[in-house]
């Protein structure tokens, strides 16, 4: 998946596919380019077509962009990146199986970060059915990737309680009153992540991964700004822009979408070369979507090429 | 009968209704016209089957264009209704779930309905791209702005917007176009939602009060002999 | 018919045999009734391509998906709409009997009678099947649109109209610290100061020349015209953004189908 | 029966030595069982304000044992009754650290939940320990009384804009009906849809029209009736041939009744068929799939799209422009907005459309409610204006104004 690190020379299947689709693409707009100067307009299939290979080929040849992180995005991995080991991290998972496609790799993400730099997470969600997107992380992120990391130790999970931000006003001043156990019932005091824990106040971040209500504004208005505790967010990508106003005075960063997955996911391989084999979704995603983005707006440009042209020689006659 | 009648209906419901507001102990009236307009709509629903049986069959006894394909469309509807509303092939009991997993209406769902729905959805895709090409031309300021402000949109969600502009220095970072792209989104952006927002909700207002007081009457047709 | 239609036809129908037959091997052990899955998957992937199709042209196989679409479809809300609003929500309110019937819970009331309104003015709704007695059907219809206009008239006043008004009370000094602190920290940074005043800024400015635009008593002309002017240009900013930003949503919605024809029936490990 | 007594008395012997012996013991080395904890004081209890009735609102001022003193306290459970010294009946909990507490209820007798008006009720709140036998009981309060107000205070600014814009409308339309000419600014989509039905006729092809997936009651879907209305008249002098494909049942009706009354208004009430108006299916993308259809089977000159849209404008525009259809578009819905402004040739942008149903209907009503429309908008760039200033002076008072309570 991750071929583009391999040696130029040996080109695999995928590599040709690659190859052979972007020269495809890049030919098919290079034709329509000088159909367009020839002031021809094409056949709306044409188009069509485009679209189709240039979704279906990244889905089949994956392709992965580098991505660099924009600053909103930079802050979240910075601040991870500045804590000291054995500080702890809280990991709310406020979506369900519907938001995953979306927000599920930040989470995962996310989570290999703050495990390699050997910062402590608290797993909780907001959502009745975060619990099951939980075991997708347990799965396929900390068991494989993390062998030696030990539940209660280095992470635990809490799990869910019902009453939205209810919860997040009682977490504020005390955590044991709401979680009173693990979710498999160990009790909070023989927990040792929660050692020196009694309420958020004492987290060193607090990280709300969804996309609806409750979320990640509950978790500013009823935790941050009361607590002062640092908060960051991954959201989907149609809460993203409502979240703006608070960043970066009641918030420090956000990943928007799966554009600032995608990112996230990069910045990580870029520090940790250690992931590079790691399945990286979001940045996977960003292949279509790069691809379709850009043929879009090569046909914007070339339509108006088109269009001027045209209207030049109709003022000419 | 036929005209006097229903805009008193009309007046006496809606003028309940913004009472009701002001007055807390009629509260729930709201709640209750809500629900009587779902269990109404139901209604509207086996009126609507009633038509589309009507003119497909229509269509089938003229021998009209295309009518074989009535037949598709009168066979889909009773095997549905069946499933449906007459509960074959759903086991349990009569107070199971409709769409219990295994049921032929929640196989018919995901097999029939889910693919047809999400492939005409996903016909979107390309409707944007064709618009684009097609349509996103500079013919005046007004659509030069559009595209443009489009254009930096779509820039900015892709890693080209970072590659492109990625140099600007940070006492600059507006002028990158990621930031440009959030600035658009949480200013202007805003502000033309804004005022379509208020003129949607005065022409809104506007208009129900003219149904209310019986001004506005077209919805009820035309003929009163 | 002519005989490449048919040709095709028979095409077709021998590739669908084809991948039922081979999705069925290719299923076999690992589910129970494998015929049968196989059959749904590949009459799923026929759908999502016949749907396909039409982006060619309009073709016997999108005639086929649309018309059965219309159909399951109007059977659908018919079922969903009976089990879950005359079941759920009117029986347990209106008859014991039935309630026991359809085995729902029975909701006992004082004023349960009112749920009588409905059944009623459903049943008016229904005479419009009838030519001399459709005109009744009218008085549900007025008490629909009393119901709506009442609701809506209070809705929108509040949550459109005061409370966007509201809303649009910005300071347009943000974080003022002196003349002298303003000009000394002047930059383009996207969370700077500036920055964020001309967000004020292009927000009260920009709605109150688009409801400027939205005038139709007065003629456009001079000031007025100028600032209705800008007012279609912000609009123009808000449509062009908004359309850029949807892109992505509808990319992702084309690279689910394709997942699914690649993946779920094709079989390939993506 | 003898082995089930010898049994028994070992059970009540082994029973007695624990309690004899061991129970102390026990207490000693588990925790100690904590003392109770300092009662809540100065109960209070008052209706609540602004609802229909069967609601209170319970006061306290916290134990000194909550977040302080021995720290014993864990939550405050509130006990109601209709006697001031029994049957109490605990109607909810708080967690230490509240001192408030709304019991809400409701309005019907046979639920669990209710609580009745202008009964005479008692209440008592206890300090409970993480032991939930070990607490302190508030002194009871009571007697108080829930009643309904009849009047929301918290929604007068709403009311004062039910008032003025009542008033501007009533003003307004009268002076229209005394015949003072009003005007109202020419919008371009509307001289549109003559044009095109001109061209229709031209070309012998029929006039498509959409009236969106709005419901009857839908503003957008009624403005789109006066449009349709128009439109038919026309169409039913140029005897040009009319679609009109419907999502709703209901609209269908409605519909059929406007076209039909068009149609005799013009003097051609025989031209009218009735199938020029039918149903097609309440599902958003099958209803898309049959009126791509209509758009390359019969292909109509124009494509007029009014009323309610959402994710299939676009796919509806596109495919008219493979038609080669000229095409009009207008709806309420800013989401979609964007897919018509750029795919159709005109388009009325939100308000533009309801103001389009008035100019059309030319009722001197209608032109006067237009009229008090614009002034509400002046007003609100009037207050906004104000409202700038005030915040930036930092005057607020100005702004509390505006504060709906819900």
């Amino acid at each position: 998946m991750t071929s583009h690190l391999m040696p130029p020379l040996a080109l695999t299947l995928v590599d040709i596919g690659r190859i052979l689709s972007l020269a495809v693409i890049a030919g098919g707009l290079l034709w329509l380019f000088l159909r367009a100067i020839k002031r021809k307009e094409v056949e709306r299939r044409v188009i069509f077509l485009f679209i189709f290979v240039s979704v279906v080929a990244p889905i089949l040849f994956p392709t992965v962009f580098q991505e660099k992180a924009t600053p909103i995005v930079k802050d979240v991995f910075d601040k991870i990146e500045s804590l000291p080991p054995g500080s702890v991290v809280l990991l709310s998972y406020d979506f369900d199986p519907a938001m995953a496609p979306e927000v599920q790799p930040m989470a995962d993400a996310i989570s290999r970060h703050c495990l390699v730099r050997g910062l402590k997470i608290i797993y909780m969600c907001l959502f009745a059915t975060g619990q099951g997107q939980f075991t997708s992380t347990l799965e396929n992120v900390i068991k494989p990737e993390f062998p030696d990391k030990v539940n209660l130790v280095d992470y635990v999970n809490i799990g869910y309680k019902a009453g939205n931000e209810g919860v997040l006003n009682v977490i504020i001043t005390d955590f044991k009153k709401m979680f009173p156990t693990d979710v498999d019932g160990v009790p909070y005091d023989s927990i040792a992540v929660f050692k020196g824990i009694r309420s958020c106040k004492d987290l060193d971040l607090v990280i709300s991964i969804g996309g609806g209500k409750p979320g990640i504004k509950e978790w500013i208005l009823f935790v941050g700004d009361p607590g002062n505790v640092p908060i960051a967010s991954g959201v989907a990508a149609v809460v993203a822009p409502l979240m703006y106003p608070y960043y970066p005075a009641q918030m420090l960063g956000m990943l928007g979408g799966i554009k600032g997955a995608a990112e996230y996911e990069s910045e990580l391989v870029h520090h940790y070369p250690q992931f590079k084999n790691s399945p990286t979704p979001a940045l996977l995603m960003m292949g279509p979507q790069t691809l379709a983005h850009l043929v879009i707006m090569a046909f914007i440009v070339i339509g108006n090429i088109l269009y001027l042209l045209e209207r030049k020689k109709g003022r000419k006659r | 009968m036929k005209r006097n009648v229903p805009l008193a209906i009309t007046f006496i419901v809606g003028a309940v209704l913004i009472f009701s507001v002001f007055i807390p102990p009629m509260e729930n009236w709201g709640e209750d016209f809500t629900l009587f307009f779902d269990i109404i709509a139901v209604f509207a629903f086996f009126l609507g089957g009633g038509n589309l049986l009507r003119v497909h069959l229509t269509k089938l006894s003229r021998r009209k264009q295309d009518w074989p394909y009535s037949i598709v469309t009168i066979m889909g509807f009773l095997l549905m209704l069946a499933a449906g509303l007459f509960r074959i092939g759903n086991p349990g009991d009569i107070n199971a779930s409709l769409t219990e997993q295994g049921s032929l209406f929640q196989t018919i769902y995901d097999s029939v309905f889910v693919p047809l729905g999400s492939t005409m959805y996903a016909l979107l895709a390309f409707f944007v791209a064709s618009a684009s090409y097609r349509a996103f031309r500079a013919k005046n300021r007004e659509a030069t702005i559009l595209l443009v402000a489009a254009f930096i949109i779509l820039l900015g969600r892709t890693p080209l917007g970072t590659i492109v502009t990625g140099w600007v220095p940070e006492s600059f970072s507006i002028l990158q176009i990621p930031n440009l792209a959030i600035w658009i989104m949480n200013s202007p952006n805003l502000a033309g939602q804004r005022a379509i927002m208020i003129g949607i909700g005065l022409g809104v207002v506007s208009m129900s009060l003219r149904l209310i007081l019986g001004i506005e009457r077209t919805y009820l047709g035309g003929d009163d002999k | 018919m002519k005989k490449t239609t048919l040709i095709i036809m028979a095409g077709v129908t021998v590739l669908f045999l084809l991948s039922w037959i081979i999705k069925a091997l290719a299923l076999e052990g690992m589910q129970e009734d494998y015929i049968k899955k196989a059959f749904l998957v590949t009459f799923s992937a026929f759908l999502t391509l016949s749907i396909l199709s039409f982006l060619y042209r309009d073709n016997p196989f999108y005639k086929f998906a649309e018309h059965l679409f219309v159909g399951v479809s109007a059977a659908f809300w018919m079922s969903m709409g009976f089990w879950s609003t005359i079941v759920g929500n009117l029986i347990p309110r209106l008859s014991q009997n039935l309630s026991v019937f359809f085995k729902v819970h029975y909701i006992p009331g004082d004023f349960n009678f009112r749920f009588y309104i409905p059944v009623i003015l459903g049943l008016l709704l229904l005479m419009r099947l009838s030519r001399n007695y459709g005109w009744i059907s009218r008085w549900s219809l007025a008490f629909i649109v009393g119901t709506t206009a009442g609701l809506n008239f209070i809705r929108y006043l509040r949550s459109d109209f005061i409370k966007q008004i509201s809303a649009t009370f910005v300071p347009l000094l943000v974080d003022w610290q002196g003349t002298g602190h303003f000009f000394s920290n002047l930059d383009l940074s996207a969370s700077g100061q500036l920055v964020m005043m001309l967000a004020n800024w292009t927000i009260f400015l920009g709605v109150m020349s688009g409801i400027i635009y939205f005038f139709f008593s007065k003629e456009h002309t001079g000031m007025f015209g100028r600032a209705s002017r800008f007012g279609i240009w912000v609009l123009m900013i808000t449509f062009g953004a908004s359309f850029g930003y949807t892109v992505m949503g509808r990319i992702s919605l084309l690279v689910g189908r394709i997942t699914f024809l690649f993946r779920d029936w094709l079989g390939f490990n993506i | 029966m003898r082995y089930i007594l010898i049994i028994f008395s070992l059970i009540l012997i082994t029973f007695s030595a624990v309690i004899g012996q061991v129970d102390p013991v026990v207490t000693d080395s588990l925790a100690p069982v904590p003392a109770p904890p300092a009662p809540v004081t100065e109960v209070a209890v008052s209706d609540k304000a602004n609802d229909h009735g069967h609601a209170l609102i319970i006061e306290w001022k916290r134990s000194l044992d909550d977040g302080a003193g021995s720290n014993a306290v864990m939550l405050y459970e509130i006990f109601r009754s209709e006697f001031p010294d029994s049957a109490f009946k605990m109607v909810g909990s708080v967690p230490l650290g509240n001192e408030r507490f709304e019991d809400i209820g409701t309005i019907e007798k046979e639920s669990r939940d209710y609580i009745p008006d202008n009964t005479n009720l008692y209440y008592r709140v206890d300090a409970v320990t993480i032991d939930p036998v070990v607490r302190t009981s508030s002194e009871v309060y009571g007697p108080v009384q829930s009643y309904s107000n009849w009047f929301h205070k918290g929604r007068v600014p709403v009311l004062t804009a039910v008032l003025i814009f009542g008033a501007l409308m009533v003003y307004f339309v009268s002076v229209a009906r005394k015949g003072t000419e009003l005007y109202v600014r020419p919008l371009a989509g509307i001289a549109a849809v003559d044009d095109a039905i001109g061209r229709a006729t031209e070309m012998g092809r029929p006039i498509l029209y959409i009236l969106g997936l709005g419901t009857a009651d839908m503003i957008s879907t009624i403005a789109s009736f006066t449009i349709l209305s128009r439109v038919a008249k026309q169409v039913a002098e140029y005897q040009t041939e009319l679609i009109v494909p419907c999502y709703d049942p209901i609209v269908m009706t409605v519909a059929q009744e406007v076209v039909k009354s068009s149609y005799l208004d013009a003097g051609h009430p025989d031209n009218y068929k009735e199938d020029s108006v039918f149903y097609i299916t309440t599902n958003q993308f099958a209803y898309v799939a049959a009126v791509n259809g209509i758009m390359l089977r019969d292909l109509p000159a124009t494509n007029v799209y009014m009323g309610k849209f959402y994710a299939e404008s676009l796919i509806l525009a596109e495919t008219g422009a493979v038609a080669g259809s000229i095409q009009i578009a207008g709806t309420d819905e800013v989401g979609q907005l964007p897919f018509f402004i750029v795919a159709c040739d005109y388009t009325l942008i939100g308000e533009e459309l309801y103001a389009a149903s008035a100019y059309l209907g030319r009722e001197p009503i209608m032109l006067g409610s237009l009229k008090a429309q614009d002034y509400a908008k002046a007003a609100v760039i009037v207050l906004m204006i104000l409202g700038l200033l005030a915040i930036n002076v930092h005057l607020n008072a100005f702004i509390e104004i505006f504060k709906v309570v819900d």
